[in-house]
């Protein structure tokens, strides 16, 4: 059984006299240590807190390893990110996140749900600016200085299935097991999929022609490279498309 | 003794007959800890009736949630209760857990029994701060906040954020933990079993605070049953429940811990079950780490959950730092809650505000709502 | 005379020697706002003699009455000057010792911190004259003036050593708690008359708590002055030099007094008139601006005069015990300071362990515990004195 | 009639009694461990309440909520006992023409700004209520927010 630390001590206090030296005391001592040691406070401006790596300050991104794939978009929950078009050190046009951190949350899932690990959390926490234009951090400034190994946060899940069959320790992530499943009935081979691929997964894959000669296009996806983005089933336009958990 | 104390106060009320005088403490008020208005009729300085009102921060919570995937909510449940965040987001990923009738590795369980208590020591210390200022001293207050800033420490470790969280997951954490931060917690829970009594030995040897809290906003089990008081406040009236001993939720029925009860039914008696409970968490948290430590290295934590909950309902409870808190789920196979309904405990305690401050002296009533502990983000919702 | 150098014109006349001088003894701030104006004077009317010469008024500026007259107006801005600034230095007191006992550092703006009154200072001063629209305007305005005014005059007022004071009366004790007493009366007009339920409350508050302490420290008053034999401060100050400080014999008293000055200054634990928690900022409440800035400054001033007072009942005023006469008549004034902040100190610590009482139990506390203590103090030295001890 | 008083009822127990003592009026629909769910009518959900107040020692209430079912109205009762943690819910279903329910506003006192805040959410009105009036928002709203037909901004 537990023991109950401070009820067993203190049930009883004669509070009905005047009696206010030992807390005198006790202030008296700690004047002592102060004076003595520094005080526990620090002097901010010029002072800085530790902070551990992994704390969650604004999002960074690793500007070639994003392959504009709007998972970030998607989950994030006060809408702050958007994708906008930039251009890459190469001169190439590119799609990158922008996010507006006055509105920001810090809660992380941008860095949490990337498929590729490129959103990262920072420990950067003094964002203030002057104007609320300058709170919104295109891909450019987002990009963040010295990211290390332990500002990823990787998407670690054990499968259900691998409790039950005595194997809990693997770990695997939702964007190496789910993969879009294609009901063919549906399928009206528009290649909006193809295009919307941020990966190159999808490839058109001829299946005959129709009875008006046009040839069957379906999807196939490449297990390897494909990331789970969802951008394919989101944009099938007959809902052709979903998502197959794996549990 | 103690109820002779309460009949003399509350007799004093009103030989002379005076003009009756509304004061309306609040929404801008050093007594109110967040936004909420007491109305005080006063017949000198004894309260002689009291209205609650709140809502000055009601943001459709429930209703912005339907519009939401699950795990967007976590985020959002963080932000019910800047001192309770944990607790409130290991409700609702309880509650989705049981609508989508899955059990989540022992790990995890005990990760989130840990990290719940971290949050119930910090909320406790942010409510002593609160007290030491309501009654006039702040001395308590910076050197509970001192204390609390350790638990933070341990909250940036663990999830790399101070207060809003967001560490629980549908189906696990989000993060594993590692040795050196077992290690730095367990030295920040001893260190911190010795500095609470400094605080202790402020507020409980002096005769000042303990006579300000003695015989205050007195209630009886039966009234205080009825109108729904729960957490410490209800406990030291001497009803003896505890969601965590006698509904057990993850795994708190395999940890040992003593619930404290007292039966005076003041203030002081409130307080005193707030200290109690601090050490107690000490305990759970230290019992926590051990079954971690035991349970292994690469154990799971995080399970995959299918993204669309069945249709159906569900609803967890849990002990809050405050109270009973409890989500209802109603699912329709979609991706998106149906309704999800949030029971706060501050809800149902602040209008019990009446019956508490009735009869007492207007200095009183900081003392009286400071046991409470006010959290209005999840009072409105 | 010649009048034709400048040093003709600055003389150093003995202060004492000036027919008109007001006091009978040696006064010290007096004395340099004498020679302030001797100086200052001096350059005065040699300037005007130079332009005009063999006029009247260069003759008139240093005869004996002008220069009483401008030496009076000085010795005012240095007695004000002195107390200000030890009200400034026991605020920044406070404020570095509530913070080393908080666990943190205080203010640190300039001079470890000291500048921070004067930007205090300044930015009350600098902000916009508020009045409410409801208040009783002309009562809202005098009460706030008599308040300060007569804090600022009570501070003035303590004599720091037998050569700095402002009157030597015989009953100086008395005119004191005289003074004293006045504010918690102005605190309850200006409670009403600002038109608000929380001052209001305050001023009640104020009322309440001044009935619950002035009658023991009033006794207590009497019995150090049975004990002195003497309502004058110098006599009381001397007695305790002749014999031991008083607060060994009427250690009770020396306690409760402590308390009871802890009250008239209305600081933590008996700050119930403003107390925060409930009451906003109690009778102040509707004082914004420089009326708060010196309602604040007023605040410290009473604080310094309780100290005072302490200071020269029971820890023997400017004297240092078993010295020579040579060695107490060097500084005594920064002797009776140096004690006034360790006054202070003991309250800076009393607010930073303790809560706010209640205001029944500040009644409470002063009829059942101050009073029989002062009584049972006045029995104690009652029979010292039968005794033939003192 | 007086009823014997349980004070830490099973959960068998519950469920018996409530499916004797209320023939017709209570469905038991389900039982877990420390876990009943119910169905109650809504024109006598009073002596119900009553009767597993008094009877069956459930002191608390540990919330009252409304659920907008678009064809119906549910008010939902979540009922706990302090001596055994056993919890019942409690299901009235309301038709949306009609929205009136009894109030237990009376019995749990706990109860009062539950129902003050389904009223206001939802606009199902709690007759005998003490003091029905809206509670977190402004008195001069006219609709009632949680209501599926209340589109969010962006929602229609």
């Amino acid at each position: 059984m537990a023991r109950k630390d401070y009820l067993d001590k203190y049930p009883r206090n004669p509070a009905k006299t005047l009696w206010v030296l030992k807390p005198v005391g006790k202030v008296l001592r700690m004047l002592g240590k102060t004076i003595i040691h520094r005080p526990v406070t620090i002097l901010y401006p010029y002072e800085k807190m530790w902070m551990p790596e992994n704390y969650r300050g604004r999002p960074g991104l690793r500007f070639d390893r994003c392959v504009a794939c709007g998972m970030c978009v998607k989950m994030c929950p006060t809408a702050c990110i958007k994708l906008v078009e930039t251009e890459s050190d190469s001169g190439e046009k590119v799609r990158r996140p922008q996010v507006n951190i006055g509105r920001c949350a810090m809660c992380g899932y941008c860095a949490e749900y990337c498929p590729v690990d490129a959103m990262t959390v920072t420990p950067d926490f003094e964002l203030s600016e002057y104007t609320r234009e300058d709170l919104i951090y295109g891909p450019k400034r987002l990009v963040y200085e010295g990211i290390t190994e332990k500002m990823e946060i990787h998407l670690e899940q054990t499968l259900m299935s691998d409790v039950k069959n005595g194997n809990p320790e693997r770990r695997v992530s939702p964007f190496m097991t789910d993969r879009p499943v294609l009901e063919a009935a549906k399928c009206i081979s528009c290649k909006k999929c193809e295009k919307v691929c941020p990966v190159k997964a999808v490839t058109m894959v001829e299946h005959g022609v129709n009875d008006k000669g046009r040839p069957i296009l379906y999807p196939e996806f490449n297990d390897d490279t494909c990331i789970c983005c969802m951008n394919c089933v989101e944009d099938c336009p007959k809902d052709a498309l979903h998502i197959n958990e794996v549990l | 003794m103690m109820s002779r104390d309460v009949i003399d106060i509350k007799a004093e009320a009103s030989a002379i007959n005076t003009d009756k005088m509304w004061v309306i403490m609040g929404p801008q008020h050093p007594f109110s800890h967040g936004l909420w208005t007491l109305k005080a009729q006063l017949d000198g300085e004894i309260v002689t009736d009291a209205e609650p009102i709140i809502g000055y921060l009601h943001r459709g919570w429930e209703k912005e949630c339907e519009n939401r995937t699950y795990p967007k909510i976590i985020p959002m449940a963080d932000r019910l209760c800047y001192a309770a965040s944990m607790t409130y987001t290991h409700l609702y990923c309880m509650t989705v857990e049981k609508a989508l009738g899955i059990d989540i590795p022992d790990k995890a369980k005990y990760m989130r029994i840990m990290a719940d208590e971290i949050c119930r020591i910090q909320s406790h210390l942010m409510w002593l701060a609160a007290v030491g200022t309501d009654l006039g001293n702040l001395t308590v207050f910076l050197w509970a906040m001192r204390e609390r800033e350790f638990f933070m420490d341990i909250n940036v470790r663990l999830c790399g954020a101070r207060m809003t969280t967001n560490f629980p997951r549908i189906g696990g954490v989000r993060n594993d933990i590692d040795e050196e931060f077992m290690m730095y917690t367990s030295r920040c829970v001893e260190r911190f079993e010795k500095a609470v009594w400094d605080i202790i030995s402020l507020i409980d040897d002096s005769s000042i605070f303990v006579s300000r809290m003695k015989g205050t906003g007195y209630l009886t089990r039966e009234t205080c049953v009825n109108l729904g008081i729960t957490g410490p406040a209800m406990r030291g009236n001497g009803v003896d429940f505890d969601i965590r001993r006698d509904d057990p939720y993850d795994n708190y029925d395999k940890v040992d811990f003593e619930v404290p009860v007292l039966n005076d039914g003041d203030s002081y008696s409130r307080y005193m079950v707030r200290i109690e409970e601090l050490f107690q968490s000490c305990k759970i948290i230290k019992q926590t780490l051990q079954k971690i430590k035991a349970i292994g290295k690469n154990a799971p934590y995080r399970l995959k959950v299918p993204s669309k909950v069945p249709a159906g309902r569900a609803f967890a409870r849990l002990e809050d730092p405050r109270g009973e808190s409890m989500m209802y789920l109603v699912s329709d196979g979609t991706d998106k809650p149906y309704r999800l309904k949030v029971r706060s405990p501050i809800f149902v305690n602040v209008s019990a505000s009446k019956p508490l401050v009735q009869g007492s002296r207007i200095a009183d009533v900081p003392a009286i709502m400071a046991m409470i502990d006010m959290c209005l983000g999840e009072t409105d919702r | 005379m010649a009048y034709s150098s400048i040093l003709d014109w600055i003389q150093f006349n003995d202060v004492m020697s000036n027919p008109f001088y007001p006091y009978q003894t040696y006064n010290l701030p007096f004395d340099i706002g004498y020679k302030l104006w001797e100086i200052i004077g001096g350059l005065i009317a040699w300037i005007i003699n130079l332009i005009f010469p063999d006029n009247g008024v260069s003759t008139w500026l240093i005869s004996p009455e002008v220069s009483n007259m401008f030496a009076l107006v000085l010795f005012m801005v240095i007695i004000f000057a002195v107390a200000f600034i030890v009200t400034l230095i026991s605020l920044w007191m406070e404020r570095k010792v509530l913070g080393r006992i908080m666990d943190r550092r205080g203010t640190m703006v300039g001079m470890k911190g000291f500048m921070q009154c004067i930007a205090d200072g300044l930015k009350t001063f600098m902000k916009e004259n508020v009045i409410p629209r409801k208040v009783d305007k002309m009562t809202y305005m005098w009460t706030v003036s008599l308040i300060i005014g007569t804090s600022v005059l009570i501070a003035c007022m303590i004599p720091l050593s037998p050569r700095w004071f402002v009157v030597d009366y015989g009953t100086g004790l008395l005119i004191i708690m005289a003074l004293f007493a006045l504010a918690p009366f102005f605190i309850l007009v200006s409670g009403w008359a600002q038109n608000n339920k929380y001052s209001l409350i305050g001023g009640m508050r104020a009322a309440e708590l001044m009935i619950s302490y002035e009658v023991p420290m009033l006794i207590m008053i009497a019995t150090t002055c049975l004990l002195a034999g003497s309502f004058n401060i110098n006599d009381i100050v001397n007695a305790q030099f002749d014999t031991v400080w008083f607060f060994i014999p009427q250690i009770l008293g020396f306690i409760t007094f402590i308390f009871c000055a802890t009250a008239e200054a209305e600081r933590v634990p008996f700050d119930i008139a403003e107390a925060e928690a409930e009451l906003v900022e109690g009778w102040q409440t509707e004082y914004a601006g420089m009326k708060w800035g010196l309602i604040m400054l007023a605040d410290y001033m009473r604080g310094y005069v309780s100290c005072a007072m302490v200071v020269i009942m029971y820890l023997g005023g400017w004297l240092i015990p078993f010295a020579s006469a040579e060695i107490n008549g060097w500084v005594p004034e920064i002797v009776f300071l140096l004690k006034v902040w360790f006054v202070f100190f003991i309250m800076i610590v009393l607010r930073g362990a303790l809560a706010r009482v209640r205001t029944d139990q500040i009644v409470n506390i002063g009829w059942k515990i101050f009073m029989p203590l002062s009584i049972v103090n006045l029995a104690v030295v009652l029979l010292l004195k039968m005794g033939g001890i003192f | 009639m007086t009823d014997e008083v349980y004070q830490q009822p099973s959960v068998q127990e519950i469920s018996g009694l409530l499916r004797n003592r209320f023939p017709g009026k209570v469905e038991v629909t389900g039982t877990e461990e420390r876990r009943v769910y119910a169905k109650a009518d809504r024109e006598c959900i009073h002596e119900i309440c009553a009767y597993i107040h008094d009877c069956l020692t459930f002191e608390h209430v540990t919330s009252i909520m409304g659920n907008d079912m678009i064809d119906r109205m549910e008010v939902i009762y979540h009922l706990s006992n302090y001596f055994n943690g056993v919890m019942i819910e409690l299901t009235a279903e309301i038709p949306a023409d009609d929205l009136h329910i009894r109030s237990v506003a009376d019995i749990w006192a706990g109860g009062n700004w539950h129902e003050r805040e389904t009223y206001e959410l939802f606009g199902i009105i709690f007759d005998g209520h003490p003091k029905l009036q809206r509670l977190l928002t402004p008195d001069t709203y006219e609709f009632y927010p949680f209501r599926k037909s209340y589109k969010l901004r962006g929602q229609e």
